[in-house]
Parts: C-alpha cells; structure tokens; sequence
C-alpha cells in the first residue's frame, strides 16, 4: 500500500526512511496524499491500467477478493501479529460469517442485511470465545492443532448438516440494498492511451450481478473503518497487552495483565473481523457451499500474514494482495500455480524472513543491532 | 450404538491397524518436534513420497496378485526398501533445503511453519505434475504407466491377498491386519532402542534436552538433527508399505489428512514422547473407528479432533506427556 | 521501510513498459480478425470447468469432447473458424463469478459448455442468465439448477433424478437384491443421489453411511457393510474414494455386487481397483459408446484412450452452439435456436424440454468385465 | 528472551533523578501504618515431586522497611517470591498479605492487589519500547478496554494520559527518559536492569520484590543501586530484596532472612546476622566467589 504512495516522494533521493519524511511532511499535503491515493483506490478497478489488470478473470471481481483477503488479514494480524497465537483455523470463523448471512437471508429466514451483517459479527464473535475459552490456556503449538481441527470441524459440519444446506449450499442469498448516487466511467487502454469509455460504467452502489466493482467499494469501506479500529485499539491499553502478552506471557501476568482474558479478546475479535469478510464474501456470492471453505484457505490466509509481515497492519495488507492477486494475475501458470506458490513462500521464509513490511519494532531493533555490531567490531565511533 | 458392540472387534482390529500407520508417521512429528521445537508441516508429503515409492517398485518388479510365498516377500521387503529410501531422502532434502537455511538465520518458528507448508505445496504439487514434468524430458511415454492422470488415483495390485487366520469375535483377522500391527510395534521397539542405546540416539536426546548444553559437550547439532528427520522419514517410509498394502491406493495429495491425523495422533500421547506416539496413534485409531460406527464415518475426522481437544483439556501435556529430552524416551 | 522505498521506482517504470506491451499484444487480435471471410464473426465458444488443480480430470475429458467437435467445424468452416475460450474455475465456485464476467464482457463468446459442477453453476448462471449468455453443460446433474427459470441453462444429460431411480430399479429388479447397502459421500452428488436410491428402495435398505470425500481408509464403512449382510451396496460418489472402498470391502472377504453412478464411470475406478473393481455396475445416462463408433474412433485417433466420462456429452454440447453459429447465431439469437435444437448426437438426441433438460433421457447400465466398462443394455 | 546483552563497562552509569516523584497511587487497597506487617509467609512448604523447595518457612514484612533474602545458591529464595507473587501454590502453609491469605489467586490479580516484581534474569517485553513496557505496568489499574479505546472516550483519554505522565516520570526517575523510544531490547545491560524496576514500580506497589538486581554490576553500579533502592523506600515503598552480594545486603536492608535449602536458618538485623554462626557456615566458601 505505502509502495504506492511512496512515488512521489521517491524522486528526491534521501536517506531518510519513507516513515520519516512521510512525519515531517505539512498536514495538508499528508492529507492531500492520503485523498489522492482513496480515489486511486476507488478508482483502480475501472481504471484497467495494463498490466495490473489481470486478464484471465474480470478485474473488479478479483479487486473484491484481493479485498476480502485484506480484511481477513488483518483480522488474523490481531490474533498472529498482536497477540501471537498461531491460529490455523481461521477459515471457521469465516464460514461462520458467511453462514450465518446464509442462513438468515435466505434458507430459514429473510432478514435485511443490513441488520444481518452485525448479526453475523457477533455470531463469529461467540464461535471465536467458545473455541478460545477452552482451548487458548494450551500451549501456542497445541493451538495451531486445534484450531486446524476447528476449521475442519466447520466445514464437514457444513456438509453434513442438511439444515445448513448440507453439500447443496445456499444459494439465493439476497444483495444488499444500494442506492444508485452516479455512474463512475471506466478507461479503455486499447489504443495504446487511456481513453474514457462512457459505455462502461459502474453505478456508486448499485448492487447488481453482473459488476463487482460496488461490492468492491462496499469491502474498501469496511478495510477503511476496521483499519481504523485496529489502529485505535493497537495504540491503547489492549494493544500493549497484547503485545506483552506475545512477548513473555508470565512476565505480563506479573504486571498484571490478565493475559488468558485479552488473548480471549485478540481471538474474539480476530474472529469478528473473520466472520464480517465472510458475510462480505456470502453477501456478493450470492451462494455459499461447504467448499468455498477448505482448510487449504486458512493456511492461504495465515500465509498472506506472514509473508506481509506478522504484527504490521500494512504489511499484512501487502501480504494479502500478494496472496490474493499474484495466483489471479498469472492465470497462465495454470496448473503451476500451486507449485510456484509454494516456491514462493519457501523462498520469502529464506530471505526474508521478517515479511515483505516486517513491523517496524523489527526494523528499529535491526537498525540498532547493526549500530551495536559496528560499535563491537573496533574503535569506530557511531 | 448396537453395531458398535456387534462388531466390537472388527472395529477394533481394523481400528488399530490404521492406527499404527498414525503412529509410525506421528514419530516423524515427535522426532522433529523433540529436537527443533517446530511442527514439520512437510512430514506428510514425506509419507506420501513413501506410498509412491512402495508402488512404483512393485509395479517395476512386476507384482501381481495369487504369486507364491517367496515373492511376496521379495516384493513386501523391496517395498520397504524403497518406501524407506525414498521418505528418509525426502525427509533430508526437506531439512537441507526449507529448514536448515532458516535455522542458520535464526528465523522466529513462525516463519519456519511457513517455509514448511511451502515446502509441503512443493512436494505434493510435484507428485501431482508428474505427467508434465515428465512429458518436458519426453519420457511421458516411456513412463507412461507411472505418470498417467498424475491428479488421479495410483492403485497398488493386491499382492498379498487377505487370508483369514483366526477369528476373533465374529471377525476374521486377516494376515494383512497382523502383519501391520505386529510389523508397526516391532519397528517402534526398534527405533526405542536405537533412541535409547546407540550414539547418535543419546545425541537426538541431549539435543532434545537442551540444544547449547548438548553442543557444548561436543554433539555436532546438524548432524544429529538431520539424522532426526532421516530415522522420521525411514519411520514414515515404513508407515507408507503397510499403508498401501492396508488401503491399496495412495494420490499426490493422500499426506494432507493423514499428516493432520498423525500430528494429533502425536499431539494425543504427548508430542515428543515416542511411545506416546504410538499410543496416541493406536487411541486415535480406535476412537475414529468407535466414533464412525456410532456416528456415522462422515464425522470421522470431527471425532479425532473433538477427541484432541478433551484430552488436551484434561491434559495439556498429552496422555504420556512430553519427554524426548528426559530420558523416558 | 528504505529499501519499499527504492524498489518503488523501478516497479513503477516496470510496470509502465510492460504495461505498454501488454496494450500492444492486445491489438494484435483486431487485425487478426480481418483475416477471415468479411461476414465472420470470429466467434468463440467458452470452456467454463476445472482444467486444473485436483477436480482437472472431470474438466479435461470435456474439454477433450469440446476440442473434438471444433475439429469437425474447423475442417469445415477453414475460412471462418472458431477458437476457444477456457476459463478455469478450478471447480471452485469461489472462482466461478469472476470468470463468468470475463465471458459475459467478450462480446465475441456466443456460448459456454458448462459449467461443469453443480456448485460452479449455482455460483455463475445467475449471471450469464442475465447477460443472456447461453449455457450448455455437459456434466452438472444436481436436478434443482433447472427451477432457477434460467432461460440461459440447458443441460446435454440427464440430471440424478432420473438416474436414481434406474440405479434403485436395476438393484431391484435385475440384481434381485433384497438386502441393500446405501453408502453417499455427502456431496451434492452423490448424497442427491444416494438418497433417491434409499427412497426408491425403501425397506430393503439394511444399512446407512456417509463418508468424507478424500477419505481413503474406509474400514468403519467395510465393517458396517459386511455385518448388516448386504447383499448389494450401491455407493453415491465419485471414483477416487469408490475404488478403495471396494478395495477394501473385498480384501474384508465381501462378495456383493457394487453398484455405482456415472461419477464412477471412469477407467481410472478400474486401473486403481484393479482386480477389486470386476462385477461392479456402472449406471449412467450416457448411450454406450459403440452407438457412436465414429465417434470413439476420432476421440482414440486423437488422445490415444477411449472416450472418457462426459467426453460425448461435451462433443454434443459443442456441436450444439457450433451449428448456431453455422446457422449465423450471434449470442442473442443463440438461446433460441439451442432451445428448437433437435438433432441426433453421439450420446443421445438432442433436444431440450421448457426447462432446459434433456428431452431424451435413457439410462444404461454397464458392467467391469476383464478391465472394461462394458454395456448391459438400457435400464428400462 | 533474548540473551541480556553485555554488562555495561561501567564508566556510563546512568545517573538517576531522585527528585523525581515516583510515590506510590492510590490503588485501593487498605493501608498500612508504618512498621506493621505487610506481608508474611507462615508455615509455607512447597514440594515439587519428592524435592522439597520450601520448608516451613516463615517470616514477614513490615512496612516500609528494607528486608533482605539471602542464601546460597539453591537455598529457594526465587522459589519463596515466586509463592508470593502466586507462580506456586503453596503445598501447605499460607502467604498473608494486608491481613488476609493470598489464597489461589492468580498471578496477575496479585500484582493489582500491590506486590510487584522483578526476575533475576531480565524478563523485559525484548520487542516493546522502553516507555511501552513501563506503560503496561502503568496499565495494571486502568480499565480501558475495546470499546473505549475504538471511541476515545473519555476514560480512555484520561487513563493514556495519566498513564503516559506517570510512565515518564518514573523513566525520568530511572534517568531513562531520553531512551523512552528505544526497544527494551536494546537498551544496554544496566538500563534493562533498570527499566524493569521501573515497569515493576508503575504497577504501584505496596511490596516491591526484587530478584538479584546487582547481577551482572561493577562495584559502582552497585553502589548506585543501593542508593536507588534506599530511594525507592523513601518514596513510600516497601522493599523485599533477594541478594547474593552481602556487602550489597548489609548496606541497604534493615533486617535480613537466611535461607538454606529451602530451611530459615536465621533472622535478625545485618549486624546480627553477620555475627550468626550459621549464617557463616552457610556462606563459607561462597564468600569468594560473592567477592569477585
């Protein structure tokens, strides 16, 4: 995210880290910044920049999955990055999302969505505490176990159970309302220039079939707002408990942080966060299956974590679209997909080993490691 | 619940014979676990390596079912060689190649589960690309029998045809049953003694025990961690034999729910405790086959790992607790 | 956070160029197009199934059939041909909308074989009903995706009720058991089908179990089969668990008759089964392939192995739109002229009812006999 | 945790500020007058296995004084903090604290209660910055949770700014304040050293218990130290010091208890326990290696 807002400030060569001049930059031109880049974004599906846009599939729809994959991210960032839980079930509380929007909308009841999406959060919310209250006094690996279990546990209850549809699924699930405000054009590249083409358009939140781009904007909004939660409640008492907590769970206990219940809290709204991109994810389907949610997805989602780097909101965002768009992008590999993805994350593990954007406690302590190792090697001063 | 106790014993019988296939592939992750404190999500691709090996050799040697006593067991044994050679390469490869460049690099164990689920990816998608990979060196036809539908189903000949011996509450123990189960125990007496008697086992201990102390009184760390992860994969190469001859069939992807199994299966006894791991194997064998009969099989999986979770309720250590570094091992 | 920054540059510029070749190769294909006759459209026919990853066997023998056919026309029509279009769902239904938006927004794709699955098609037909794109699938049988009253949905087989009811009557009446087994694993498929089969049968049904798919160890489901006596068990499912179960029921000393649907019908059941697979039925709402001999011949001429599961059904669901767009069908036009179509395929007449079934639905069984699936004539 | 790194060389001792008020909040819990008991050990026996750790151990604190804990190695000094800080139940006898038994209370609920600890082998949060891990100690009697730090309201506002006030002016106290932002983990030795008395001072404690605190100092350093610690008292803290270095203890402490193997061998003021035969018998041997 930050690599593309860095372009302007690039040309100036400086030493200074992107962080740093990012601070000493006036309030309106940081403001001006983060505008320009919003509407980059909002924009980006229908601005079928080359390259980018990937061909093998339509642009705006992987633009929404890439975008649920964020947000499942940084959900999981609570649980990994935050609190340090190994968490490799996470595709359960994602169906619970998806399932409850499923199940309330269209096989046992026709509720609005609007009401049905918060109902959704708490439902994931609740799976998150009765999973977590007895499992999360075990041990970190013992918890990667379980929670593997869980997400199976999830899915084959999917399947057997017909009241949740069973292997058939639920289909019919109803669109959210949208109001129709104005058409958004898009550009058409194939002249070799962007030209405006008037003949396709998205309307601003019409939720209709056959364009992805307004469940696009619907999901960019939701990162917007659960972005901020995160960065509110990371920057309070919790996030430094949690952090305590990741660091040395009996020295947190003896500071006095109750560390079982705020790891019951990270797992909580870890699993909120979860069951909101489910329902996102039901909501623009419009048919949910006990397939859509392989155990191979939660390791998908714990891979876009730590590949972006564990504990950093924008890394973990970086990480998200690496593993959300890479596959989409070069369709043409094809049955090499897998393989090379794989390749991918054993080679990241090897070289970089931090994340693509570690956070930066990670990159300041490197920094002043390197300034102790120079120090310890001779006589030079620092 | 009446055919639970109906069937008693054939649910038992067959319950411990795939539980010793759990518990040969859960050393692996106990092994591992014991000396490096990482979960070797790669081990099941080690398994699977295995099954294939212990195909392909009899497909080369041409087995096929109703041959005399002799050659079977020419064919069993140069399954086990093969399943062994090739699971132990596989299971050094993986150190050398996805561990031991992180270890070097002090990687935090997260990073280490990641290289390892890639490396699994690798593993397993190379399995099933075979066809392609082989059709590039132009050998797809020469190979043909090997290769073809590499996402399908690769199907062993029945070459050793189940022969009842004795009965045993209504059910017929079959020679297959005996031979896996007593072949799986005598193994893990083996690797017992090898743990507990010989060199490199007291060095897999002292390292399990504690990594600087050991390398202080001069025990060469790599070494004895890639010797973990060789007598893992030799285990799970021996798993993969009585697996086939059990079940018949193996697939790129068959590691996948069986590593997950076997994992628990360690998990269950007590990770890094070896007899847990056979005990975990054999309890969650049975508890699967019990919990199918009275559930239904579609909760199988639902079963072994409600299963985990009770027991790690009740006890957080597993049920023989973990011990590789004491000397219980 | 220094070193995002001095990649940043490099990859912007990369991305520019590469995005400049990207336009470029995009224009390619309009000139191309004046290539041909002045009057042709240079259409395109959409492959919409898996091709890759684990369910790609299914998607490839279809995409076997769909190419076979494009052969025929392309001989034919050497002035104005058509090419196709593939969009790999991989199966997932996940994948599936995305796909269908990038065939909807090809103006020049005036039909799809598929999609394959059932999931698939529940995901992606809402859409391509909307656009008016027509569907042909060669494979999806869940019998409740023709009440959608998508007008785009067509379906070149028979969907499980239909066969269902066959598999149960043939158990009945040629296998004249009277204690039977019912095993499904829990798909949309097979358990649809399975519990057709538990209706049909009624009180000679000894015993009940569901599987997982991919499982492979099956000894639960072997001990329950061979203690209830079962005389005949039919499975609901696909071939990679239906061969090691029946591996492993006859290791256990089962002597019954396995009885299986067309998700079974697949040489891989018998090359993995091996000896185990021998006296297992196969029913299936598929002409045997000695109806169409010329047929299979071009399909082992070309891919060196008999025609596979819906190999035909893909060849017929191609011909299908081919003949539209030899008849001048644009996409508008196509719907109804697949909906008048009647003609005789290689697996069956082809002709649509209202909904968008086929008309004419026979159901054959088939017997593995010396490592062959061969007919036993139609289940009447 | 990572390894503490090098102890300091010794010629950069970061001076402290002791105008600095660093005097316990008000957490609620009842006070006591000067000189009572605080807190007393009764009776407690604590058996691992068939190791016998603590045996009958009894004795207490007053406050506001300087109490020493000394032993050899081995004697069960750390095993003695870790049943009052609640890391062990007792396996009989009981901890009193204000009065009343400690109980199965657990860990952190202790510390809230106004005993506060620090470990002999540093136990920082390595990867939190140095105003952060005193912040978390800080956080111990605040109570603001999600939905108030998700709406800023008020309480949060004034619990961060509380918090952050009171966190500096103890890392000024500490003469830490210019290394606020620096990670835990890269302060050097002594200030690391320092930073947990801080942490374990920000959680206000009625009890500070600190785990060998001089590991690992010069002489100067130590000497800095015992002015800290007498320091830390004034301000209205009551101090329960584990020590191995006796000249250390003698300076500082107002009375001393002598463990051995798990057994009290002795109580009394410095003068009298350096005068205690056992205490001398206890020691011989060990004195040397204290001396280096």
């Amino acid at each position: 995210m930050s690599t593309t807002t860095s372009a302007p400030a690039g040309r100036k060569p400086s030493s200074r880290s992107f962080k740093e001049r990012v601070d000493t930059m006036p309030r309106a031109v940081k403001i001006v910044l983060w505008v320009v880049f919003a509407v980059f974004l909002f924009l980006l599906p229908l601005l079928n920049i080359p390259f980018i846009t990937t061909e093998g599939s339509d642009f705006g729809g992987v633009l929404f999955t890439v975008a649920t994959y964020v947000l499942v991210a940084l959900g999981l960032n609570i649980v990994v990055g935050y609190a340090g839980l190994l968490d490799l079930g996470y595709v359960g509380f994602y169906a619970v999302g998806a399932y409850t929007v499923g199940v309330l909308t269209s096989e046992h009841a026709h509720l609005s969505w609007v009401l049905v999406v918060p109902i959704a959060i708490v439902v994931a919310m609740v799976s998150g505490v009765i999973l977590g209250a007895p499992t999360l006094r075990v041990r970190g690996d013992y918890l990667a176990i379980v929670t593997l279990g869980f997400g199976e546990i999830v899915r084959l209850t999917l399947v057997n159970s017909q009241w949740l549809g069973g292997a058939q699924g639920i289909s019919d699930i109803p669109k959210p309302p949208g109001v129709e405000l104005f058409k958004v054009p898009s550009l058409d590249w194939s002249a070799g220039v962007p030209v405006v083409d008037l003949s396709t358009t998205s309307t601003f939140l019409k939720f209709g079939i056959n364009d992805f781009v307004p469940y696009y904007w619907l999901a960019l909004g939701i990162i917007g707002l659960v972005l901020l939660f995160d960065i509110l409640v990371k920057s309070s008492r919790v996030g430094r408990a949690w952090e305590a907590t990741r660091e040395d769970e009996d020295a947190a206990e003896l500071m006095g942080v109750p560390t079982f219940r705020f790891k019951l809290l990270a797992f909580a709204l870890g699993a909120a966060i979860g069951g909101l991109s489910g329902a996102l994810f039901a909501t623009k389907a419009g048919f949910i299956s006990p397939d859509s949610f392989q155990l191979l997805l939660s390791i998908l989602f714990l891979a876009a974590v730590v590949v972006g780097g564990a504990g950093n909101r924008w890394g973990v965002i970086v990480g998200a679209i690496v593993v959300g768009y890479f596959p989409e992008r070069f369709r043409d590999f094809a049955d090499f997909r897998v393989l090379v993805f794989g390749l991918a994350l054993m080679l990241l593990a090897i070289f970089r080993p931090q994340g693509l954007l570690p956070p930066r406690r990670t990159v300041r302590a490197k920094r002043a490691d390197d300034r102790q190792a120079v120090l310890e090697e001779g006589e030079a001063s620092a | 619940m009446q055919n639970l106790i109906d069937n008693f014993f054939s649910y038992t019988i067959t319950g411990l014979t795939i539980g010793a296939v759990y518990a040969l592939i859960a050393l692996g992750y106990t092994l591992v676990y014991g000396v490096l404190r990482l979960i070797n999500f790669a081990h099941s691709e080690v398994f699977m390596y295995g099954t294939f090996a212990a195909l392909w050799v009899v497909m080369i040697l041409g087995g096929h079912p109703g041959a005399g006593v002799g050659q079977v067991i020419f064919w069993v044994a140069m399954m086990f060689v093969a399943a062994m050679a090739m699971s132990g390469l596989i299971a050094v490869l993986l150190e050398r190649v996805a561990y031991r460049p992180l270890r070097k690099r002090n990687a935090p164990p997260l990073i280490a589960l990641i290289s390892a689920i890639g490396a699994s990816f690798v593993l397993a998608e190379i399995m099933g690309l075979r066809s392609r990979i082989v059709g590039w060196v132009g050998l797809d036809d020469t190979l043909r029998d090997y290769v073809r539908n590499s996402r399908n189903n690769a199907g062993l000949p029945t070459i050793i045809q189940p022969q009842p011996i004795f009965t045993i509450g209504g059910y017929h123990v079959t020679n297959v049953d005996i031979f896996v189960i007593v072949g799986a125990i005598v193994i893990m007496v083996i690797l017992d003694q090898f743990v507990k008697r010989s060199r490199l086992g007291r060095g897999i201990r002292a390292v399990a025990m504690d990594p600087e102390a050991a390398a202080l009184m001069g025990v060469n760390r790599d070494r004895v961690i890639q010797v973990t992860f060789l007598v893992g994969g030799v285990m799970a190469g021996a798993a993969a034999v009585f697996y086939m001859l059990k079940i018949g069939i193996t697939r790129y992807d068959a590691g996948f729910i069986l590593g997950v199994k076997a994992f628990t299966a360690a998990v269950l006894g007590g990770i890094g405790n070896l007899r847990g791991a056979l005990l975990g194997g054999f309890v969650l064998g049975l508890a699967e086959n019990y919990g199918s009969a009275v559930v239904g099989s579609q909760w199988k999986d639902v079963v072994a790992f409600v299963l985990l979770v009770l027991i790690l309720l009740f006890r957080p250590t597993g049920l023989l607790g973990e011990s590789l570094g004491k000397a219980r091992a | 956070m220094r070193s995002t920054l001095k990649f940043a540059v490099p990859l912007a510029v990369a991305a520019l160029a590469l995005g400049a070749c990207g336009t470029k190769g995009g224009d390619t294909t309009t000139p191309a197009a004046s290539g041909g006759a002045a009057a042709c459209g240079n259409y395109k026919i959409g492959m919409f199934g898996a091709l890759t990853g684990p369910n790609a066997n299914l998607g490839i023998y279809i995409q076997n059939g769909v190419n076979l056919a494009l052969d025929d026309y392309n001989k034919k029509h050497a002035d104005c041909k058509v090419t196709l279009e593939n969009y790999d769902s991989q199966g997932d239904p996940t994948q599936a909308p995305a796909l269908a938006k990038k065939a909807i927004d090809d103006k020049k794709v005036v039909g799809i074989v598929g999609p394959a699955f059932s999931g698939e098609s529940k995901a992606a037909d809402p859409a391509f009903n909307e656009a008016g794109l027509v569907t042909i699938t060669p494979s999806a049988t869940n019998p409740k995706l023709a009440d959608n009253g998508w007008k785009t949905f067509f379906r070149a087989l028979g969907n499980d009720a239909t066969q269902g009811p066959a598999a149960a009557k043939y158990i009945k009446d040629t296998l004249k058991s009277t204690k039977t087994f019912v095993i499904d694993d829990a798909s949309e498929y097979g358990k649809g089908l399975a519990d057709i089969v538990r209706q049909d049968l009624g009180s000679q049904v000894v015993g009940n179990d569901t599987i997982q798919q991919k499982q492979t160890d099956f000894s639960a489901s072997v001990t329950k089969v061979t203690s209830s006596g079962a005389d005949a068990l039919f499975f609901g499912g696909y071939s990679p668990e239906a061969a090691p179960m029946i591996k492993q029921l006859r290791d256990a000393g089962w002597k019954g008759t396995f009885v299986v649907a067309d998700g079974v019908k697949d040489q891989s059941f018998i090359d993995n089964a091996k000896e185990a697979a021998e006296g297992t039925i196969i029913t299936c709402p598929c002409v045997p392939p000695d109806v169409a001999p010329a047929f299979q011949a071009a399909y082992k001429a070309k891919y060196n192995e008999d025609p596979n599961t819906y190999s035909g059904e893909g060849y017929d669901s191609a011909t299908i739109l081919l003949d539209g767009i030899a008849a001048g069908k644009d996409r508008a036009s196509m719907v109804d002229f697949v909906k008048a179509y009647d003609k005789k395929g290689v697996t069956k007449q082809l002709k649509f009812d209202a909904k968008g079934e086929s008309a004419d639905i026979k159901v054959f069984a088939y017997k593995v006999e010396n490592g062959k699936i061969v007919s036993v004539g139609e289940i009447k | 945790m990572p390894e503490p790194t090098q102890p300091t060389t010794g010629d950069e001792v970061t001076e402290i500020n002791p105008d600095a008020d660093i005097a316990p909040v008000d957490i609620g819990v009842p006070d006591v007058a000067e000189g009572e008991k605080l807190l007393e050990v009764d009776e407690v026996t604590l058996r691992f296995g068939g190791v016998v750790a603590l045996n009958e151990v009894s004795f207490h604190i007053n406050k506001g004084e300087i109490l020493g804990l000394i032993g050899p190695n081995g004697a069960g000094k750390t095993t003695c903090f870790n049943v009052m800080t609640g890391v062990y139940q007792p396996t009989s006898g009981a901890v009193r604290y204000l009065g009343k038994p400690l109980g199965k209370r657990k860990k952190f609920q202790i510390t809230k209660l106004g005993i506060a600890r620090t470990f002999q082998n540093i136990r920082l949060f390595a990867n939190m910055t140095a105003l952060e891990n005193v912040l978390v100690g800080v956080d111990a009697h605040h109570s603001t949770g999600v939905v108030s730090a998700m709406f800023r309201l008020p309480k949060h506002r004034r619990e961060e700014a509380q918090g952050f006030a009171r966190a500096m002016e103890l890392l000024t106290f500490m003469g830490l304040d210019g290394k606020a932002n620096e990670l835990a983990r890269n302060l050097p030795y002594g200030d690391q050293r320092r930073l947990e008395i801080a942490r374990a001072l920000a959680t206000s404690p009625q009890l500070l218990c600190l785990d060998e605190p001089a590991a690992g100092f010069n002489p100067a350093e130590k000497v800095k130290l015992m002015e800290l610690i007498r320091t830390i008292r004034d301000q209205g803290y009551t101090v329960l010091l584990i020590e191995h270095d006796m000249k250390l203890v003698m300076g500082v402490t107002d009375r001393i208890v002598v463990l051995e193997f798990g057994r009290k061998i002795a109580e009394g003021s410095p003068a009298e326990i350096r005068d205690n035969p056992a205490v001398i018998a206890a020691y011989l041997g060990v004195d040397e290696e204290d001396a280096s």
